[in-house]
């Protein structure tokens, strides 16, 4: 069918929403045909079936788009049924009529066939899906939509576009569509007005169609081009610069976390923890436990693992504690020996009992994606969310360590054992204390991680060797020693990556490490007295 | 002479003389007997033997400096590593063209990353003079120049622990590098000759066991003659009392370099024979779990005792060998609880335990006897 | 001293028993199927599901009858992700358990370094998984893809399907991205791709930091062409890379990742949500809608007890090369390894993709290629396939080195590497000098 | 003459190739000489620029009330400590600021800790054995063996500071008085030309008091000796002169009686003691 006409029915639709459901109850049985359409098209009339489907706005053309878009449109290999498949999980498969919406319970995956999409058409999908969103009463769905326009015009949309863009109330989202179109102008046409346009936008598809009016053979446009492109220069490299830093910062917050609690094991406690890595771990499944017992409210799981990872961890440590370490009284090597045999027995531990695959733990909606700063900076959430939280905890320990009875008693014992006891501090129990917080914060970190990285029995040991290098850095027994250098040390990795490449980044660091424990034997943050000698 | 020393000391004759007995059973056992015969000892437990006996010479190079020098170092799987390249290097040269791409000069993983000619730094390796002094020379250049810049600055304690763990981990991100040419993560395998010798022929293998052998011998008599030499002394003195060493006039930073040195160049030599034995290498040698694994080893075995560390890595070994057998799922339970009960239950490690029986027997702590040294660490 | 000098020595002596004891007994008996697959350590991850895969199809075979009147028995170890423990255990299976063939394996440098043993021993393996290729050895059997079963196809289809124009090669630095990766290069550059469409980056195993990786491959994507990531990112770093494409919003439909080392088992720890639509290429996917792989799959749900238990590609190699083992041993009507290397040259069973696969001559098999995009139940909606079986090539045509190497083990020719240019059994020198001149 | 001739006549020690360690030269002045030395820790003055001079030969006592100083002194002359400003000269020829610890201890300055620090995994014989004057190098130390006159020299130590039947027992087993014995002792080895000796007495017996009080003052000739002792008593029974230490400088020198019998000493100790 023609442009303009799919668009004034578009309209028309929109315009009479509720007379279209009216119409849409007494079904004529026009769904089944576009449905039937779609489902027999071949990959060049695919388009066309799935404007038909946007065009009829038929009430529920949305919910076959988006089920189509994820290969739920599925039709029933006897009846030749067309289905929606509303769960897909296991081997039977909940499924509800396309057209009626009304659910026909459960199916054999064997007897339905999949209605196809591919990458391609899925693009034109997109570009389907934002068309109809460039009518949705919230200006915010309009310019989310008008932006995922951008470089994916083409003529079949660009006069409906041009339409649009006259009735468009919002100036915003009217700057977009006209950025939008531009982008065609400069691409197709060559036109210069449209350079103007995209002047100044920080958008990389804006920028990408200039660069290719910058290759033109047209001197004019060349010139205009090259102009629009310098007057944003400047504020990418700033972008780049905040986003590395952001970079930095990020992986800097995850060392900290996991070696926080190490800082307080191992540093106050001169513990060498081997099973550090472990106890992380236990913190990340905890999340995943979490999520199974709550199915469908990850974020709810997730905040209540912060608690729950905690004790889960703390408990371990203190059974640790008690039924190792506290035998192996100022004999560092040897602790480093027993909870080097913790950790192997924890890993196979949680291969045998849960599984030795990855488990899932599902991102809340809240925390994926990402903070638009502009078009060309924006800040993934779920990192931002953990250095947040690393933050958190350090502070939290810095006020247990600082102002607490328990802190208190934890450093007269760390500086003199005999003196704290003969002063009636119960030194074991300060001991199962520390450990147990300790051991906790380090579960807190493998909350975080579970959202970053996996959640399987080798989690723990890919970070033990960077805490211990964090913890040493920053000075034993110093927690802000722990902050500051992990902090400095995510820094300059990520400085480094971009032109040294993620290993020789990695190596580099470790190099600087060594050297400079050279120069400062006792790390960043030296303990004075006693405590340090030896 | 310091070498002769230990040669005249009971537990290092008794030492000898048990290895050279089961050298020789071993080698009886496995020639004089058909296959099939319960007690004929196959080319298979040959090599594994002979695998056991490179990890005891590398753990008797560790309890030199942990033990006697109070130097933790977690990082001397590097050495043994590096050992082990230097080694490799040269069978991979012995290859030659029976490759499979058959190029006379460059080793199949260059030749099909379509590397053009040879890094400078694989010319000589083709010679076994060479190869064979690099495979002292590098581990101790590197051992020199690492321990000089860590024991001049006095870096101590934890501290030297955790930046030689930095050291290996770099050295194995490194290694994993394709650029680097060495192989990457697939390292250097297909080994063919060693000196002319058929590596896949049992008679060759049974070789490779008794050289390893006797260079357990000679890296045990070299350990012992520093410990119970003046100089062993001194670096127990370094390791109880540095401070004091210091003012009674020893350079405390050349006693642990030339310690450090001397053991790293054992952990290459134990690296160097490992390598043959067990047809590849590759970066997981650097890796730091492995590092930690030997210091475990000779803490089993019993620290600042020679011959615990060889009990403690040739037992650990043992153990892994028949866990991952008998019991495939459940090995690290059984592995790691080891390691629980022994520090726990046994702190002075085997080589204690069969101390005290000892002393039951007799009370033979002479002037320069190691268990003494040991005994008072704890 | 005498008690000391008797623990010493039982320690060594026990060393030599110990290990020596287990000295094959019983040579008849049950058929000894060794299984050489990781369960601890960082392999465990991929290996412990072939493990019991390879016990599932034994118990499978039992419960029909064995074979040749003869039960299977499998002798299971543990080389707990270490290679050269692998090689040793090889050897063990070999020399001590007598077994008569090995399935085993997965990444390469565990292949190469139980390739010697194998070859010395004349013992068989069947190794299951996707590689680099370059290699064919008269003792191995390579059921899993090479290159060109799943590499070239894959591009072909995002060049000619979708219309990608720019490629990012991601990989782990290894031996197969590395390869995989050469190859394709070559491939793009003789389809008239430029050089500076072509981003190549590797990274170390288990990296778990992609930011600025990810945030390049963005770059490289927003320049107007059509851009596509061939990952060859091996395991555990595929769960963050795949987090830090979904935040940075890197959707499928500006970019598309295909992946050659996620399969459903990888998905299954990952959050699919954010990933619907990217790309996989294999030989087999679980929801391949046949009736043999229903069966098969509701055969694996019953032994795991897991309703959620997933197939995935390398276990159909796993059923591939088992079946194909015992065609063979029931042709040679014996287990012996030499009757069976040449009974199971043209060996042709049934694949779980509705096809058949054959074993060819250079130890390879033929096996389809499908494209599956990731959907949001962690599985792959198939999205195009290969229309007949391609076969698997042992030595690349795309990389000079092996151009013209062929790899034939029947008689007479019964080769590895034969020269076609020069007619002989083994690459030689000055062809390669003047390949790598090229 | 040339170069050439002095190399061919082999009889001499030319200048140029003295060695820079030669024998304290002590011809001229002093044998240890501090001048306006100054050291503090984070703010805190320990050492406020003191000046002290010791005689060859002498035995000088040093006392002052806990914090004067005392011991970070002898950090700062064997070389642990560096002080911030003044100069510490070693005879004529040596500036001890510019050397290390063992450079110094080679020198010729003993040193007995306050905590009696010995190697207690090591046996009492071997404790003497590492203290003697040998060449201290890496190599000459591994091929070291035990002479004869070695063992001599070590047996005589052994007699003096009476731990003969102890000689093959590790040192960690000895009693705290033992320890400052076989310290001393130690030193005896070391055959220095100069002692610092800080609280010898510190858990003795009356007996054991008096054969160190007799064993130190038998040095004193030979060896220039220095003690820092808190015990008075002990003091008078020794000193010949007295340096009083208040607050990182010298309060007062001269003989016990003057000492004790100055305002301004007794004033701090009262104050001290009060």
């Amino acid at each position: 069918m023609s442009i303009p006409r799919l668009l004034t029915m578009l309209l028309f639709v929109l315009l009479m929403a509720p007379v279209g459901t009216a119409m849409a109850q007494q079904d004529d049985g026009s769904g089944e045909k576009l449905l039937e359409q779609l489902a027999d098209a071949s990959p060049a009339s695919t388009e066309e079936a799935l404007q038909a489907i946007a065009a009829s706005g038929h009430e529920r053309a949305r919910a076959w788009l988006e089920a189509y878009g994820n290969n739920r449109l599925s039709r029933v290999k006897d009846t030749g049924e067309i289905v929606i498949v509303l769960n897909n999980r296991g081997r039977d498969w909940t499924v509800a009529d396309a057209v009626t919406g009304e659910n026909l319970g459960e199916m054999s995956r064997r007897d339905l066939d999949r209605i196809a999409i591919n990458n391609a058409v899925r693009r034109q999908l997109a570009g389907v899906l934002a068309m109809l969103d460039l009518y949705a009463e919230d200006p915010e769905v309009r310019e989310e939509a008008a932006r995922d326009l951008m470089g994916k015009v083409d003529e079949a949309v660009l006069d409906p576009l041009i339409g649009r863009l006259d009735e468009e109330p919002v100036a915003a989202v009217r700057n977009r569509l006209e950025q939008a179109v531009a982008i065609y102008r400069v691409e197709q046409e060559g036109s210069i007005e449209a350079v103007d346009v995209l002047a100044g936008s920080l958008h990389p598809r804006a920028r990408a169609a200039l660069n290719s009016a910058v290759a033109s053979e047209n001197p004019a446009l060349k010139a205009a081009a090259q102009k629009a492109l310098l007057s944003v220069e400047q504020k990418l490299k700033m972008n780049r610069a905040a986003e590395t830093l952001y970079f930095g910062l990020s992986l800097g917050s995850v060392l900290v976390l996991a070696a926080i609690g190490l800082a307080i094991t191992f540093g106050v406690m001169g513990v060498i923890n081997m099973a550090h890595g472990e106890l992380i771990m236990l913190g990340a499944y905890t999340t995943w436990g979490m999520q199974q017992l709550l199915p469908g409210q990850p974020g709810l799981a997730l905040i209540l693992s912060i608690p729950a990872g905690f004790l889960v961890a703390a408990l371990a440590g203190i059974a640790i504690e008690r039924s190792v370490i506290q035998f192996l009284k100022g004999r560092p090597l040897e602790t480093l020996l027993a909870t080097f045999g913790v950790s192997l027995i924890l890993q196979q531990l949680v291969r045998t009992v849960i599984s030795p695959l990855n488990r899932t733990v599902v991102t809340p909606e809240w925390m994926s994606g990402s903070l638009v700063i502009n078009d060309a900076l924006s800040l993934t959430l779920n990192r931002m969310y953990v250095l947040g939280f690393a933050l958190l905890v350090f502070a939290g320990l810095m006020l247990i360590m600082r102002r607490t009875r328990l802190g208190l008693e934890v450093r007269a014992v760390t500086q003199n054992r005999a003196m704290a006891r003969s002063m009636g501090i119960k030194a074991t129990r300060v001991d199962i204390m520390t450990f147990a917080l300790g051991s906790g914060v380090a579960g807190l970190a493998g909350v975080a991680l579970s959202q970053l990285t996996n959640v399987g029995p080798n989690l723990g040991q890919n970070y033990i060797i960077d805490s211990f290098m964090v913890v040493v850095f920053g000075g034993v027994g110093n927690l802000w020693g722990t902050l500051v250098a992990g902090l400095t040390l995510g820094t300059i990795n990520q400085l480094l990556e971009p032109w040294a490449g993620a290993v020789l980044a990695k190596i580099i660091v470790l190099v600087f490490i060594i050297l400079f424990i050279q120069k400062r034997p006792r790390g960043l943050f030296p303990q004075k007295g006693r405590a340090a000698e030896g | 002479m310091w070498l002769a020393r230990p040669l005249q000391e009971r537990s290092t004759q008794l030492f000898l003389g048990i290895l050279f007995l089961a050298l020789i059973a071993v080698t009886a056992l496995h020639l004089a007997l058909p296959e099939g015969h319960p007690l004929h000892v196959s080319a298979y437990t040959v090599t594994l033997l002979g695998k056991y006996l490179c990890y005891a010479l590398l753990a008797v190079a560790v309890d030199l400096v942990s033990g006697y020098l109070g130097i933790l170092s977690l990082g001397h799987g590097a050495f043994f590593a590096l050992g082990g390249y230097a080694m490799g290097m040269y069978l991979m040269r012995q290859i030659g063209d029976r490759g499979t791409y058959g190029d006379p000069v460059l080793p199949d993983f260059m030749v099909f990353l379509n590397w053009q000619e040879l890094p400078w730094y694989w010319y000589g390796f083709d010679m076994a003079w060479f190869a064979f002094a690099m495979v002292l020379l590098v581990p101790g250049a590197l051992a020199l120049v690492f321990g000089w810049l860590a024991f001049r600055s006095r870096v101590t304690g934890v501290y030297l622990s955790i930046i030689t763990q930095a050291l290996t981990f770099a050295l194995m991100l490194a290694f994993f590098r394709n650029e680097m040419g060495f192989g990457g993560n697939n390292g250097l395998t297909d080994f063919r000759e060693i000196l002319g010798f058929n590596l896949r022929s049992d008679a060759t293998r049974l070789g490779l066991f008794i050289a390893t052998g006797i260079a357990l011998a000679i890296g045990y008599v070299v350990c012992r003659g520093i410990v119970t030499s003046k100089l062993g002394r001194v670096s127990v003195a370094c390791r109880d009392a540095e401070a004091r060493t210091r003012f009674l006039g020893y350079r405390v930073e050349r006693v642990q370099l030339f310690v450090f040195v001397v053991s790293a160049m054992l952990a290459g030599v134990a690296g160097a024979l490992y390598v043959p034995q067990v047809g590849i290498i590759n970066p997981s040698e650097f890796s730091p779990i492995f590092s930690i694994e030997i210091v475990v080893w000779v803490a089993l075995g019993g620290r600042a005792t020679l011959y615990g560390a060889v009990i403690g890595a040739i037992l650990v070994n043992y153990a892994k060998t028949v866990f991952t057998g008998v019991m495939p799922d459940a090995w690290l339970f059984a592995l790691g609880a080891l390691f629980v009960l022994v520090t726990v239950f046994l702190p002075q490690g085997i080589a204690g335990l069969l101390r005290k029986r000892r002393k039951t027997t007799d009370d033979g702590s002479g002037p320069s006897d190691a268990p003494t040294t040991a005994e008072a660490t704890a | 001293m005498t008690t000391f000098k008797n623990r010493l020595a039982s320690v060594v002596l026990a060393a030599a028993m110990g290990t020596g004891a287990t000295v094959a007994l019983a040579q008849e008996g049950p058929i000894k199927v060794g299984v050489l697959h990781s369960l601890s350590g960082t392999m465990a991850i991929s290996e412990t599901a072939l493990k019991d895969t390879v016990e599932m199809l034994i118990q499978k075979q039992n419960a029909e009858g064995g074979l040749l009147g003869r039960q299977l028995e499998a002798v299971v170890v543990d080389p707990a992700s270490n290679w050269p423990l692998f090689a040793e255990k090889a050897r063990e299976l070999l020399a001590q358990e007598k077994v008569d063939v090995i399935f085993g394996n997965w990444t390469s440098v565990s292949r190469k370094s139980v390739l010697p043993v194998v070859e010395e021993l004349n013992g068989l393996l069947f190794y299951p998984v996707q590689y680099e290729g370059e290699e064919s050895s008269e003792n191995v059997f390579y059921t899993g893809a090479a290159p060109n079963q799943q590499a070239i196809p894959a591009v072909d289809y995002l060049m000619n399907s979708i219309g990608v124009e720019r490629w990012v090669l991601a990989g782990t630095d290894y031996v197969y991205p590395r390869t995989t990766n050469k190859i394709l290069e070559t491939y793009l550059m003789d389809q008239g791709v430029a050089k500076e469409d072509i981003m190549i980056n590797y990274t170390p195993f288990g990296h778990s930091d992609w930011q600025n990786i990810v945030s390049d491959i963005k770059r490289f994507g927003s320049a107007g062409k059509k851009t596509a990531v061939v990952s060859t990112i091996n395991g555990d770093a595929n769960v963050p890379f795949y987090r830090e494409l979904g935040n940075q919003g890197i959707s499928s439909t500006d970019i598309p990742v295909v992946a050659f080392s996620v399969g459903e088992q990888e998905l299954s720890g990952i959050d699919t949500g954010p990933l619907v639509g990217h790309l996989a290429a294999w030989n087999y996917f679980m929801s391949v809608d046949t009736d043999a792989n229903y069966d098969f799959i509701d055969q694996w749900i019953e032994y795991t007890g897991d309703e959620e238990a997933v197939t995935n590609d390398p276990m159909e190699a796993h059923y591939i090369g088992f079946n194909m083992w015992v065609e063979a041993v029931r042709k040679a009507e014996t287990t012996d390894v030499d009757a069976v290397k040449d009974a199971i040259i043209g060996v042709t069973v049934p694949n779980l993709t509705g096809g058949y696969a054959a074993m060819m001559p250079n130890h390879h098999i033929t096996k389809p290629v499908l494209i599956g995009e990731i959907q949001d139940n962690g599985q792959f909606a198939i999205v195009w396939q290969t229309p007949s079986t391609v076969a698997g090539d042992a030595w690349s045509d795309f990389l000079p080195g092996s151009r013209d190497l062929i790899a034939d083990w029947r008689a007479p020719m019964s080769c590895g590497n034969f020269n076609v240019k020069e007619g002989k059994c083994g690459a030689s020198a000055g062809e390669q000098a003047k390949a790598a001149a090229e | 003459m040339s170069i050439m001739t002095e190399l061919a006549n082999r009889d001499r020690v030319f200048n140029f190739l003295t060695p820079t360690d030669s024998p304290v030269d002590v011809r001229h002045g002093p044998i240890l000489y501090l001048e306006d030395v100054t050291v503090s820790f984070d703010g805190f003055r320990a050492i406020n620029d003191l000046n002290l001079t010791i005689d060859d030969g002498e035995l000088r006592c040093i006392i002052g009330p806990n914090g004067a100083g005392k011991t970070t002194m002898m950090d700062i002359i064997t070389g642990k400590t560096a002080p911030d400003t003044g100069s510490v000269w070693f005879g004529s020829r040596h500036n001890l600021l510019t050397m290390s610890e063992p450079e110094i201890a080679s020198l010729g300055i003993g040193r007995k800790f306050q905590k009696p620090s010995v190697f207690e995994a090591l046996t009492v014989f071997e404790n003497l054995e590492l203290a003697m004057a040998t060449d201290k190098r890496v190599f000459p130390t591994l091929t070291a063996t035990m002479k004869p006159e070695y063992r001599d020299r070590i047996g005589e130590v052994l007699e003096t500071i009476g731990l003969k039947d102890l000689m093959h027992r590790p040192a960690g087993i000895l009693s705290h008085g033992q320890k400052q014995w076989l310290e001393i002792g130690m030193l005896l080895m070391q055959r220095p030309r100069l002692l610092l000796v800080d609280e010898p007495v510190a858990g003795m017996t009356e007996q054991e008091m008096e054969r160190t009080a007799e064993l130190l003052t038998s040095l004193a000739g030979k060896q220039s000796v220095v003690v820092v002792e808190h015990d008075m008593g002990f003091v008078r029974s020794i000193a010949r002169k007295v340096t009083v230490l208040h607050q990182g400088s010298v309060l007062a020198e001269g003989t016990m009686d003057q000492v004790s019998n100055d305002p301004e000493v007794i004033k701090v100790y009262l104050g001290e003691e009060a």
